[in-house]
């Protein structure tokens, strides 16, 4: 396995917006334009869970979208992280109390970073996608790192039989 | 005979920024049956006036949703002021004016960069998301916030706009209408555009009405309803009249929201040249006790905040119903036989926003 | 021409250069009025809690009896109530932005002001302007 | 008050809501929305409608569990409201021309504005 | 021997160049949208990164049907700068897509069928005017070897016309340019999600991205042929068409397939009508 | 000579044979021995003839043409009760106009109508015969079993086998007949018996459907008969001494002109056969029929017949105006066929067209004429005869295994039946795609067509009309193999000796593409060389590059084994909405739906309704054109 870290370089996002106000997500759709363009950073919006390494929440979660947000986590490939964009994301904000919010997304899936603010500017967004990133990569070493003692374990087995 | 494809549209699509799904039935490409299901949003903020005082309410409205923050506050405001009889100072009206058509600009600009991302003109999408930077600079300006103003209060406003900067975004609007306006050529002239939205999701005029559609929605189907022709804030002042097409398709109602954007600087620009000194509250004593509908032309259609008093400083109840709501009715009726590739077309064309719809 | 309306804006963009921020780069575009995030002087902090109470969203929390202060990043809007509302001027507006943490953790200050002989307590307007 | 508008609201029965709400249509009003209020114990719902910024609202006062037509049939658009009605607050609305049976908002609580359960803390975060 | 340096060259340097060429059409694009873009490099980045990942998969049948198709792109590019048949590569590079399709299909998935589906509209679309360019190839040389049309001395542009105009239109294709990236698009957002890549992911993604460097670089291949008499017009030529695609892409909405079907079989006839003129003139010359 | 008649009259032997067994175990070794005697005849015929050019034989005449004729008559008797007894009165008219001009012919020029050869063979023939041979004998073999779950299936219909197994073996017997005969007098006598086989067989079930359709099949069939004897008439009275009815010097007539009419009017009977457009709804209409019936029909017998007689004569359509009218209604039947061969979801229906469609392109092959485009042409019905054999048979098994031909319904076939997957797989492939032999054919065409005046129209037909047939089969292929998941495998239970037909068909599917440039070297060439003095083959690095790709093909999937050790299983996309493996999601209205990926039909655009009248009409203007044309030259 190659050691160069592609990885930190070409991060591609997914997001999904759990029961944001819209705050947070048309935040999370303006660093794509030019006055942030992210794509500077080789961010894409993919869209698409099988394709993304980060996922971006928006908002917190309730009833009906916890089995949606644990779907797409669980649909994307490993090295992944999840980045929670605004408060609500991380404790379900000023929504925190109405009865149908469960909480942060952490109740459903882990986070790596959290990103506060009501709503969360795209600099901040930048900043915590740039947090993510090395998370990321420690994550791969971490999925390389097993992989290799996997095949060790089974370079064993095979001398040993 | 084409066999019937079933596809679950959303929750998340990449087309669609919220979650909205659509159990999509198709023959081919065509749709032969769509319906939505919503709910992902829900979060309850309605029952959240046991919670919080009415003024500290004003927050709560402001987070029903990201885009039109500020006319939910002012929606909700209203209704309190309204309730409690208080007379909002003139100066306040006139920024609130303001703030509700900057906040109107900033939405339509999103929403036709969104449109043209579901017609896969990603360009455009970039342009009408540059233009609406500005827009949002002014709002960080004047408010402190970016989408989420809070700035207004029951009684008033918190913030003032200071003469130099009234008179600075008076200078900067004839330049951003011009920008504003090359944008809007694209969006009603070129053809792949045209071709995209003519004859799209078409609603005639009568069962626009019939059907209860609010806001571009409805003015693209040529029913000329605006609720800033009720003259709330200083839209009685400024004098309106709403932008109406009649054809009812797509690019009608892309149509419509382009020439709001016109309005609305216009708009503006009359605000500030007409813009009345005085104070910018008044104190609020005592609590709401009746009840009224306030109603607000978001930019996506009227928007209705039900309040209710009980003499308390909570509320005994705050509904809100919203335009999305009033759309999706039509929305339901447009689908059927549009193609696959239009269906993002079709559904951002009645500028869904589903937080406010979920609440 | 009907085809190519977009053709002004690309050539423009062309030649005139990307619009782009650099963000991390260039700092942050702020405005005076920007409410970026709150920050708490404990050394003048009377303990009167009102900060804590208009609080919409419950982030401040204040205790007391063990003189500490706390407020939750993670569940503060910014809205900048507190601010307005603080009779003391312990509290101010920071236009900065308060940076992604990978972890949730609440900030707790212990409050350092020493109670005078006479406490001085002013009623509170409550529609104080910026 | 900066807003000039004109606001009644009449009290229907029951029995009479069909006919009045179809007296409103033949009359050119627009259904604007339907929302319900718990006024303990007992749910009133209004029925509001527009012509020309002619704000009226019928008011149906009903008990709990007391099954409400749907106007659906006059009103296509109803459904919405009429779905929300029966999802947040436990109202049995009959003959829905849309029936998502109970999942157009789907809560973690069934019917969390029903009176029937009243008292309790029902936030759960708090 | 001649013809084995070709392919090798090609087989090597085409993933370097088409790689180059992504990067250099994600910087203009960028640069037309009022935007920084990503660096020049991004497009290696990216599959360096997609090969880090794990491997997922929904079912393992289509990595194999992906590995074909990249394979099969790859050899029908090595076949055209080989100098081979034209319309051999023209086959190959259809069986390759064929399986592209296959291995969508092979996917039990809502949107990868319908990007599957869509991919075959488009072969339908494109396919009429690369066999037509071919058979004008021919008419101008002689000949349907790749290395004699290059080796003519006719300036081919100059009698096909119409063919290059109908080949511009399905480059556009292609080379999944809006207003024709109906199966998959290379932008974010559309309403078949990722189409016909929307199951592959990591390295099986990557070698769909490669295959596409192949194919871009062998599309490239076959428009310089249009000008092959003069290579340095040639270079120009291929430059500023490709620009022209980068630029079409930028002012465009997506059509719906229906668009990309007309256009591309509308295409074909002009190229009919100029090889029709054209077999007037050669009858009416001979 | 021994091996043409042993083949001519053997089947009719075993035939006869057939009508008194009852039993299936024995049919089916009855079966089977005669199909081996049948396919070993044939290789030897292969072995014996195939570097001897053409062979004549003078095979016995007088008695046996008196037999015919009086075979001929009692058929038309025998149509004539038919068609009074179903009222279908054009059939009986057509009929008796044909044994009238029968009667007219022997009464009027009985002096001439000698053959000088009767019998004769050529490289020709010996691929028609191998087809026969091999591909007919092997769908015969087939059929014994499928017959026997086919009236398990079908206890509606009556049980009448062994007249089925009867006619087959006779039809088998005619198809041999028809390409050794010499004598046109003879290739006309077993060109009925094929159309009154093909009537019986369609019209097996005996249902309203079947009988409609096998008349349908009759009468139109009968037309381009009426129009053989017509064209025979002609013959014998421009040139009653010279022997007009001898094929060899008919296509050696220095008087092409003269020729030209009644070759025109044997063309037509040509396109009613091979069931170009319009006459394209009979073969649909045959559909009704059993699968091994249709499968007969589509790739050896039948259809070959009508574009074997188009081959067969287009030395003569060469050059000519009225030719190339001929060869323009095959094009126009391939791009309009193949088109709709899109809207269909019926597998047999999608392949009945795409046999009209190959057809099309054959008859244009052959209408044109040069040496090139009869090369391809031969190419075309070797490929064509092979891959078409599978995918019948192949869609006959798993109608009997799912219950359903439905093309939607064999989703998933890669899980639920794999062996007949992968079968039904390479003869798609072999349908449509490099290095398979029909793109060989397709690719053999155009490089033809580019070199002939005019060219560029067929060159346009083609071009679009490939593009249209890879849309029709990749979404099969496709469906084929996508991998459903909880499914279940109902691949055994077939019975076991219904498969070594199939295996041996795919076998020849891939064969063909290893062989062919032995096919062509040795066979095709030859012929082209000996009718035109030139011959067309394939440049050899070309070959190469196929073979390349061949073996490429072969060794993928061995790559397979690579992917299965560290894939992690991921669920399908579906939007975010959680779903069962097979794909139930919560849909709206608390509902659980099924997504489901169906393919495109794209019926508002390549509908049947909408294309086959402009594309009938069109085809009859130009055989309309194509006789006043052949009128006009002379």
């Amino acid at each position: 396995m190659s050691t160069m870290a592609f990885l930190k370089r070409s991060p591609w996002i997914l997001h999904y917006d759990a029961s944001s106000c819209n705050g947070c997500d048309i935040e999370v759709l303006a660093c794509l334009t030019p006055l942030y363009d992210v794509e500077r950073f080789g961010i894409i919006n993919t869209g698409n869970p099988k394709h993304a390494d980060i996922l971006m929440i928006t908002g917190g979660i309730n009833e009906l979208n916890r089995a949606v947000v644990r779907n797409l986590y669980e649909q994307m490939p490993e090295p992944k992280v999840v980045v929670a964009i605004g408060i609500c994301a991380a404790t379900g904000g000023i929504f925190r109390e109405c009865y149908n919010i469960a909480g942060g997304v952490d109740k459903v899936i882990p986070v790596d970073v959290y990103v506060p603010g009501c709503a969360a500017r795209p600099e901040m967004i930048i900043d915590g996608v740039v947090a993510a990133l090395s998370i990321l990569e420690e994550k791969r070493a971490k999925m390389t790192g097993a992989a290799q003692i996997k095949d060790d374990a089974r370079h064993a087995a095979g001398e040993s039989t | 005979m084409p066999e019937r494809i079933v596809v679950p549209f959303g929750p998340q699509h990449p087309v669609l920024p919220e979650p909205i799904h659509l159990d999509l039935v198709l023959e081919d490409e065509t749709v032969v049956e769509a319906i939505p299901s919503i709910g992902y949003i829900h979060r309850g903020l309605e029952r959240l006036i046991e919670k919080r005082e009415f003024t500290e309410y004003v927050y709560v409205a402001e987070r029903i949703c990201g885009i039109c923050s500020f006319m939910h506050a002012l929606c909700y405001s209203q209704g309190i002021e309204e309730i409690m009889k208080i007379e909002v100072p003139d100066r306040a009206r006139y920024l609130r004016t303001i703030w509700s058509e900057c906040s109107r600009l900033h939405s339509h600009l999103l929403w036709l960069g969104l449109f043209a991302d579901g017609m896969g003109f990603e360009n455009l999408f970039m342009r009408s998301w540059q233009l609406r930077e500005s827009v949002l600079d002014v709002l960080e300006d004047t408010t402190g916030g970016r989408v989420i103003q809070g700035t207004c209060k029951i009684g008033g406003v918190r913030r003032d706009i200071g003469a130099e900067k009234l008179a600075e975004m008076h200078r900067a609007l004839d330049p951003f209408e011009e920008q504003c306006r090359n944008l809007g050529d694209v969006f009603l002239n070129d053809e792949t555009v045209k071709y995209r939205l003519q004859d799209l999701g078409v609603i005639s005029k009568d069962e626009a009405y019939a059907l209860g559609a609010a806001g571009p929605t409805a003015r693209g189907s040529g029913v000329a309803i605006d609720h800033r022709e009720t003259g709330y804030a200083a839209y009685g002042d400024l004098g309106f009249k709403p932008v109406v097409e009649t054809a009812g398709d797509c690019y009608a109602r892309c149509a419509v929201r382009v020439k709001e954007v016109y309005a609305s600087i216009d708009l503006i620009r009359r605000a500030i040249s007409e813009m009345p000194e005085g104070p910018l509250d008044v104190k609020v004593k005592g609590a709401p006790d009746g009840e009224y509908f306030s109603r607000v032309e978001q930019p996506r259609g009227e928007v209705v905040h039900y309040l209710r008093g009980n003499g308390t400083k909570h509320l005994a109840r705050a509904r809100i119903r919203t335009s999305t709501l009033a759309n999706i009715p039509p929305l339901v009726k447009m689908l059927p036989g549009a193609q696959l590739a239009d269906v993002p077309v079709v559904v951002l064309s009645i500028d869904p926003c589903i937080s406010c719809t979920e609440r | 021409m009907g085809i190519f309306q977009m053709t002004k804006t690309v050539l423009r963009n062309l030649a005139g250069g990307p619009a782009t921020r650099q963000y991390p780069a260039v700092p942050a575009r702020t405005g005076p009025l920007t409410r970026g995030h709150v920050v708490f002087d404990p050394a003048t902090c009377r303990s009167c809690s009102l900060c804590s109470k208009r609080c919409p969203c419950e982030a401040i929390r204040l205790d007391k009896e063990a003189k500490v202060w706390e407020i939750d990043r993670m569940r503060c809007i910014a809205c900048g109530d507190c601010v307005e509302g603080c009779p003391f001027g312990s509290l101010t507006m920071e236009p900065e932005y308060f940076a992604p943490v990978v972890e949730h953790v609440v900030e707790r200050y212990t409050i350092t002001y020493v109670k005078p002989e006479k406490p001085a307590k002013k009623p509170v307007d409550e529609s104080a302007g910026a | 008050m900066t807003v000039n508008e004109e606001q009644t609201t009449i009290g229907v029965a029951l029995e009479d809501l069909m006919r009045e709400v179809e007296g409103l249509q033949t009359g050119g009003y627009r259904l604007v929305q339907i929302g319900c209020t718990d006024i303990g114990g007992a749910y009133e719902v209004n029925y509001s409608f527009d012509k020309g910024y002619q704000f009226r609202n019928l008011r149906l006062t009903v008990g709990p569990e007391t099954e409400v037509p749907s106007i659906s049939g006059i009103y296509w658009g109803a459904f919405v409201y009429e779905n929300e009605m029966h999802d947040l607050f436990g109202i049995p609305v009959a003959g829905i021309n849309i029936d998502f049976k109970g999942t157009f908002i789907k809560t973690a609580e069934k019917y969390p504005f029903s009176v029937t359960r009243r008292g309790g803390d029902r936030c759960r975060n708090a | 021997m001649n013809w084995l340096i070709g392919a090798v060259l090609f087989l090597i340097l085409a993933p370097i160049a088409g790689g180059l060429i992504a990067g250099i059409d994600r910087k203009i694009t960028a640069r037309m949208q009022g935007r920084v873009g990503p660096p020049l490099l991004q497009p290696f980045y990216d599959v360096g990164k997609l090969f880090e990942k794990e491997r997922a998969v929904v079912t393992t049948a289509q990595n194999f049907y992906v590995l074909a198709y990249l394979i099969f792109i790859a050899l029908s590019g090595a076949l055209f700068f080989a100098g081979g048949d034209l319309l051999l590569i023209v086959f190959a590079f259809t069986l390759a897509h064929v399986f592209l399709v296959l291995g969508a299909y092979a996917v039990h998935s809502p949107y990868s069928h319908i990007g599957a589906e869509r991919e075959l509209i488009q072969v339908m679309a494109y396919e009429p005017m690369i066999i037509l360019a071919a058979v004008g190839f021919y008419m101008v040389s002689g000949s349907f070897y790749v290395t004699e049309i290059a080796a003519t001395t006719v300036p081919a542009i100059l009698y096909l016309p119409g063919v290059f105009l109908g080949f511009a239109v399905i480059l556009t294709i292609k080379l999944r340019k809006s207003p024709f990236d109906i199966s998959t698009s290379h932008h974010a957002h559309q309403e078949i999600v990722k189409g016909i890549t929307t199951e592959f992911s990591g390295s099986t993604l990557a070698q769909v991205e490669i295959a596409h460097w192949y194919e871009n670089v062998f599309l490239l291949g076959f428009v310089f042929l249009f000008f092959a008499w003069n290579p340095v017009i040639g270079v120009v030529a291929v430059a500023i068409t490709y620009l022209a695609e980068i630029f079409v892409d930028n002012v465009t909405a997506r059509a719906r397939w229906q668009a990309a079907l007309k256009s591309g079989w509308l295409a074909t006839l002009l190229g009919i009508a100029n090889l029709a003129i054209l077999s007037y003139m050669m009858l009416g010359g001979a | 000579m021994q091996t043409l008649l042993f083949l001519i009259v053997f089947p009719i032997l075993v035939a006869c044979l057939l009508l008194f067994v009852k039993r299936t175990t024995i049919r089916y070794a009855v079966v089977a021995l005669s199909a081996l005697a049948i396919g070993g005849a044939s290789i030897y015929l292969l072995m014996r003839y195939a570097f001897e050019g053409a062979v004549y034989f003078a095979a016995p005449s007088g008695a046996i043409d008196l037999a015919m004729v009086a075979i001929e008559m009692g058929l038309a008797l025998f149509i004539i009760y038919m068609g009074a007894k179903f009222r279908n009165y054009l059939a009986i008219l057509l009929a008796v106009i044909q044994a009238a001009l029968v009667v007219y012919l022997e009464m009027t020029f009985s002096g001439s109508l000698h053959a000088a050869n009767n019998l004769f063979i050529d490289q020709f023939s010996i691929i028609m015969a191998l087809i026969i041979g091999l591909i007919g004998s092997l769908i015969a073999v087939y059929a014994v079993r499928y017959m026997e779950t086919y009236h398990h299936h079908h206890p509606e219909v009556r049980d009448r086998q062994t007249f089925f197994f009867f006619v087959t073996f006779v039809f088998l017997a005619a198809m041999f007949g028809l390409v050794f005969s010499n004598n046109l007098m003879w290739l006309f006598f077993f060109w009925e018996i094929t159309t009154i086989s093909s009537f019986l067989l369609i019209g097996y079930s005996e249902t309203e459907e079947a009988t409609k359709n096998a008349f349908r099949a009759l009468v139109m069939n009968l037309l381009g008969g009426v129009a053989f004897v017509v064209a025979i008439v002609l013959l014998a009275a421009t040139e009653p001494t010279s022997g007009g009815i001898d094929l060899a010097r008919v296509l050696a007539s220095p008087d092409a002109a003269v020729v030209l009419i009644p070759v025109v009017l044997i063309g037509f009977a040509g396109i009613t056969k091979a069931a170009l457009m319009p006459f394209s709804s009979w073969l649909l209409g045959a559909m009704v029929a059993p699968t091994p019936v249709s499968a007969l029909l589509h790739s050896s017998t039948m259809v070959k017949a009508g574009v074997y007689i188009l081959v067969r004569f287009s030395p003569v359509f060469a050059g000519t105006f009225a030719g190339f009218s001929i060869g323009l209604v095959g094009g126009v039947t391939f791009l309009v066929a193949s088109a709709i061969a899109i809207s269909r979801s019926d597998a047999k229906s999608v392949l009945a067209y795409s046999t009209i469609a190959n057809l099309g392109l054959i008859a244009a092959c052959a209408g044109v004429g040069t040496y090139m485009l009869v090369w391809a042409a031969i190419l075309l019905i070797v490929f064509h005869a092979v891959a078409k054999a599978l995918l019948f048979l192949g869609t006959g098994v798993i109608e009997q295994r799912t219950g359903s031909r439905n093309i939607e319904d064999m989703e998933g076939l890669i899980v639920r039946m794999p062996k007949m997957a992968v079968m039904m797989f390479i003869g798609i492939a072999g349908m449509f795609l490099a290095p398979f032999g029909m793109l060989i054919s397709k690719w053999a065409a155009i490089e033809a067509f580019v070199q002939v005046p005019f060219g560029l129209i067929f060159i346009a037909i083609l071009a679009y009309g490939s593009a249209v047939t890879v849309f029709f089969w990749a979404k099969w292929m496709g469906k084929l193999v996508t991998v459903t998941q909880n499914t279940e495998r109902v691949e055994k239970g077939f019975f076991e000796e219904s498969w070594a037909p199939l295996y041996i068909i795919t076998g020849l599917v891939i064969a063909a593409v290893f062989l062919f440039p032995v096919i062509s070297s040795m066979l095709i060439e030859p012929y082209v060389l000996a009718i035109y003095g030139v011959t067309a083959h394939l440049a050899d690095a070309n070959v190469a590059i196929m073979l390349l790709m061949m073996a490429l093909l072969l060794i993928l999937p061995v790559s397979f084994l690579l992917f299965k050790r560290t894939a992690r299983h991921l669920p399908a996309y579906m939007g975010g909405r959680p779903a069962t493996p097979d794909l139930h999601f919560a849909g709206s209205l608390g509902l659980t739906r099924e997504a489901q990926t169906r393919n495109y039909y794209l019926t508002e655009y390549f509908g049947e309704a909408k294309l086959f009248r402009p594309g009938a009409a069109v085809c009859i203007v130009l055989i309309l054109v194509s006789w006043i044309l052949a009128g006009v030259a002379l």
